[in-house]
């Protein structure tokens, strides 16, 4: 598997190819600089989300949070730090891009539980990127989220008063 | 002074955990009181006794002050403690609860009513002699009045909500031009957010830092500060982290603020614990600001550097005992620091983030205390204020404290929902706080090139292995994945995972 | 002088933790070591650096010299701390790792050896003036020999192991006919023990406590104690509950036992950390037993009455830095005590309890520290000692200690493995453990009737609510499984108990 | 369902009718003196094995433990005290006791992981209660597995030195 992994703030994405030998999980980098080696990794995950890696006689305790939006959106916790990321199966990155590149549809997810406490623009408007499309309340605090794109808003999903979980397909937007 | 045999705790969450575990501490019952969506929350789970208050919002629940009278009546409590937040400062609440022959735990009603109105606590400071900021001590009614006070005062000047707090109908002016337009809107705020639209004039205090006294009362006229705390690390006006001592308060200093405090609280005939905040200016000359008639949220830095339990000395003053300690028994022994942990998004625009706790692992050994109401499983409600816990680090000088509280961040793992965790390694990290060069400014000015700092702060080595641990992350979820796809439904990592180290995506 | 950079911490478990959050804290790395039992374990993930040592078994792993002098070159530390047990106290490792030019954190080889030898720590006592047991300072060959020597010290007398420890290798004489057949099944014993059958003699001790003086020394002749603790509650000779200050030193008492510590330390030219045991007869006369010549179990208990972090202090004294405090700025603060939980079920003769620890629940809020390798998820191996955790609660008094710390046992839940936490409930609840009244026979004495208690502490409100308990939770595994077997083996709980609070039987 | 509870100590067990009424679980004493009253429990499971009781106002905090070798003891962590009982389905352990009553087969399980270090008796051979049947070693402490009745050892299925997991059988009694 060739796994695409971009850091925030970097310019180009790290590719590495990653596969099972023999039970083990080896990965090579595969930047543009050509063939770097091949190492089988030391890792475990003692808790959910939690991997412990050896490298190099480094020990690493990091725990991963995929977002609930967008499960390619992680947040790498290490060392007191967070890095940011997306990180994607390439082949599988290129079929969604196929159906869905920068002038397909776009989806506003719930990023969190909460209630719909006002809907911005109705089914039909047009927006453009920025435009607030739905007001959503969590403890005690409004979050407007906003159309990704320029488009057109061509369903809602949610109503005024709703309360919904995180991850909730809330409008689509074309 | 009859002794205290069940209290009813008026609150939720973190603070709730705590005052049930004072009164465990102390051999008293605690009763929980819960909204719908807190059955399965700690504070019910370490009460003796847990009665439902109403739906989850905190209008039908904690703020339901009938509910609560009638819940006490229930369940034979003897007295009410309300914490912070909801009504802890509520007057009414305080009166009615006394009214029902509850021994309230905090000062006496018209006491909170009188610190609690700002007007009222600046002309109490006044009388008892304490510096309070330069200003009017009445509300400005129009713009020409605003301008010939601020003129004498001199620019910049600070226009505040009488009724305010948390920065709202708080406006600075700078210019005589501005003050109509400011005064305008400060007072539209003030309305919005309190119901009440006065606004009056100060003297804008610049970069200040915010120092409070903590003061313990009792109601035989005894009255002991416990030293200071250092609350000016603040984003958006509100306290994130708070320490004891303030790394920058002389012994005299230390004297002075403490006997200014004291003299207020006896001129309010203040009893029980309370806080009196001031603001230091850069010449360290300390202004009165307001006083806090409760307990306040960094009360822990304070236990940790006294050794005195304030929620177990609240309770003894509040049964009628005269303090056992006087002022020369009190000394500031090492040093404590508090990180507010929130459940919000600091990458993201510090957005709430309730939901389920999947993953918990609670730091531990010497030095550190964390105050939280979470366990693994808990679903952090969306209805109420997104505090989830007080992480304290002591040591015995103000670098051991931050080394510690930097140890236990990194040993903080909450899975399942953002924290501000991230925020707080950022600001331990940071040499302006290291060194206590900070005032109320500093934290939203750090934060303006985003919660994770600037790129030049990346690190070769970590960014590697943040990569490489992505990739790894990716590719099991995706081999697990194509698994099911080929096997059916039903997982067989389950088994494979235990062995492979896949257990992640069997539970 | 230098300063170190890099630890080797050769052990594992709660105490390679503690470890290494102290070097986290001063900015030390900390290189850990795993056996294969160990990957997943809490000291490889705390690590800067972590090495496999070899397999699970001890012998293969953690008492392997050559191994973690590899380990040391390898990964380029400079120093190594060993804990306790494993090689803690072996002077073969600390010669080793001093020869492989390693800093050793703790006391000289060849002191280390000397006072490690009963022998040889009773005759510096002696030279120190310290007061001894009334014995033979050396070891008995002949039933002749001990039983003239006995009649000197009075019946009754104790055999005890030259080489000995935890009981082993001891016996009580009352009457001359016994002592030939003690003498031989005591060396016996000690031989098969510890390889080395030599016996001495010491006229007993009625109903002694056990306390100890912690000590700390530096390489430059400074020595200081850091007061006494408790270790009196001990189940068949290993202490189980540690407590500082011990309910029965006066100031007086300390003062003169810190002092002979400090003389025997001094005698044997002693430095870094260490323990200098005595008990106390009825009396209040206290007698030398042996040195302890590392960190022991309960340095926590010291660490929170004083304020001093001695793990962080051994450090300092092995870089050669002197002590920065005198005798004069130690004081004890407050009271503290610690439980050392085991996976162990004491409803089941304390027989061990590995496994996975399904479920934890970590107790917190003021005055509570737990020093412990678990997490949820954690499978406690097989290998090595029971203790998983030490629990140590702190308050301005004893009773304010003992009050939290029934509080956090009571939080305390650990799901999946027995543990002692039922001990110690039991413990803290007897009126004579409460009073301060019990000798080093109380604990044995308190569980012959069996851990849980006897009949009549049974009480019928819990009876009630147990049952009711044992009821849904059978009733809910039955129906459960009635379900399962009516739709097929892919249960539909794992979304209905969402709702209705099933969630146990769905993971 | 009916649930028959024995606390150890107490001289009778309790029996409880549990059943579903409108989704919430009720439950029946059904004790010597006759008709109970039934009430409906307000409980949750917040943590794994781990219930939240509000009984007249009061309340528990439960935390249940199960005998790996034998799901109907619990031990039942309560209010600082721990409560031994035996719980079952009253009717499943009539269906049991029908096959294997006070002089059917017994079988030895290991009640913890561990290793086995020395097997006392052989198969065939007729043992007394409390003889030492198996020792098993974990954690630096020896158990010795004893007989819990007179019988003979038909089966053993485990040899010397072997690792085991807690709850697997090691040897039968008849």
């Amino acid at each position: 598997m060739i796994i695409e992994v971009q850091l925030e703030g970097d310019d180009t994405a790290r590719r590495y190819r990653v596969a099972r030998e023999d039970g083990e999980v080896c990965l090579r980098r595969l930047d543009d600089d050509g063939d770097g080696e091949t190492v089988c990794l030391d890792w475990r995950t003692p808790e959910p989300r939690v991997y412990s890696l050896l490298i190099e006689g480094k020990s690493y305790d990091v725990h991963i949070d995929e977002n609930s939006a967008d499960e390619e959106v992680l947040e790498v916790h290490l060392l007191s730090r967070v890095i940011r990321s997306r990180a994607s199966d390439a082949r599988k990155r290129r079929i969604v891009k196929d159906g869905a590149g920068p002038d397909g549809p776009v989806q506003i997810v719930a990023p969190m539980p909460g209630r719909v406490v006002k809907i911005l623009t109705a089914e039909g408007t047009a927006v453009t990127r920025g435009d607030g499309i739905i007001v959503l309340e969590a403890m005690k605090m409004e979050n407007e989220l906003k159309a990704p794109r320029d488009g057109i808003v061509v369903s809602v999903l949610v109503e005024e008063g709703q309360g919904v979980e995180g991850g909730t397909l809330l409008a689509t937007i074309e | 002074m009859a002794k205290i045999k069940r209290i009813l705790v008026a609150n939720r969450g973190e603070i709730a955990v705590r005052i049930i575990r004072a009164c465990r501490d102390l051999g008293i019952e605690a009763v929980a009181v819960y909204s719908d969506a807190d059955r399965e929350a700690l504070h019910v789970r370490y009460a003796s006794r847990a009665y439902r208050l109403g739906p989850a919002p905190a209008a039908d629940s904690y703020l339901r002050i009938d509910r609560l009278l009638e819940i006490a009546a229930e369940s034979g409590a003897d007295a009410v403690h309300p914490g912070y937040g909801f009504l802890a400062e509520n007057a009414d609440f305080a009166r009615a609860a006394v009214a029902a022959g509850l021994t309230f735990i905090g000062p006496a009603p018209e006491v909170m009513e009188s610190v609690g109105d700002k007007n009222r606590a600046r002309q109490i400071a006044l009388a008892a002699g304490a510096p309070t900021v330069p200003g009017s001590p009445e509300p400005v009614e129009d713009a020409d009045t605003a301008r010939s006070i601020a003129a004498e005062l001199g620019y910049p000047v600070m226009l505040k909500a009488v009724a305010g707090g948390g920065g709202k109908g708080m406006r600075r002016v700078d210019d005589p031009a501005d003050i109509e337009s400011s005064l305008r809107s400060a007072s539209s705020e003030a309305n919005s957010a309190f119901g009440d639209g006065r606004v009056y004039i100060e003297k804008a205090i610049l970069n200040p830092r915010h120092v409070e006294i903590q003061i313990l009362c009792d109601e035989h006229g005894n009255r002991i500060h416990l030293g200071e705390r250092e609350c000016s690390l603040q984003r958006r006006h509100q306290k994130v982290v708070e320490e004891s001592p303030s790394p920058i308060l002389s012994d005299d200093l230390r004297e002075r603020m403490g006997v200014a405090a004291l003299a207020i609280a006896a001129q309010a005939g203040y009893s029980n614990a309370g806080t009196v905040e001031f603001l230091l200016d850069e010449q360290r000359d300390f202004y009165f600001i307001e006083v806090n008639a409760r307990l306040q949220v960094e009360h822990a830095v304070t236990e940790m550097v006294t050794g005195i339990d304030l929620v177990a000395a609240q309770i003894a003053v509040a049964e009628g005992q005269p303090l056992p300690w006087r002022q020369e028994d009190i000394s500031l022994k090492g040093a404590a620091i508090e990180c507010r942990i929130y459940a919000e998004d600091p990458a993201n625009g510090f957005s709430p983030c309730p939901g389920l706790v999947e993953g918990l692992r609670v730091p531990g050994g010497p030095g550190i205390r964390d105050d939280s109401a979470l366990y693994e499983g808990y679903d952090v409600p969306i209805y109420y204020d997104p505090m989830i816990s007080k992480l304290v680090a002591w040591g015995h000088d103000r670098s051991t404290a931050l080394a510690r509280m930097r140890r236990a961040l990194q040993e903080y793992k909450v899975v399942g929902i953002a924290t501000t965790i991230p925020l707080f390694q950022r600001i331990i990290e940071d040499p302006a706080f290291i060194a206590g060069d900070f005032d109320t400014g500093y934290l939203d000015e750090l934060l303006q090139d985003g919660v994770l700092g600037p790129d030049h702060d990346r690190h070769d080595e970590i960014d590697d292995v943040a990569a490489i641990a992505a990739a790894l992350h990716t590719f099991l979820r995706e081999e697990a994945r194509a698994f099911q796809i080929h096997n059916g439904s039903r997982s067989p990592w389950k088994l494979a995972g235990r062995n492979s180290g896949l257990r992640d995506f069997s539970r």
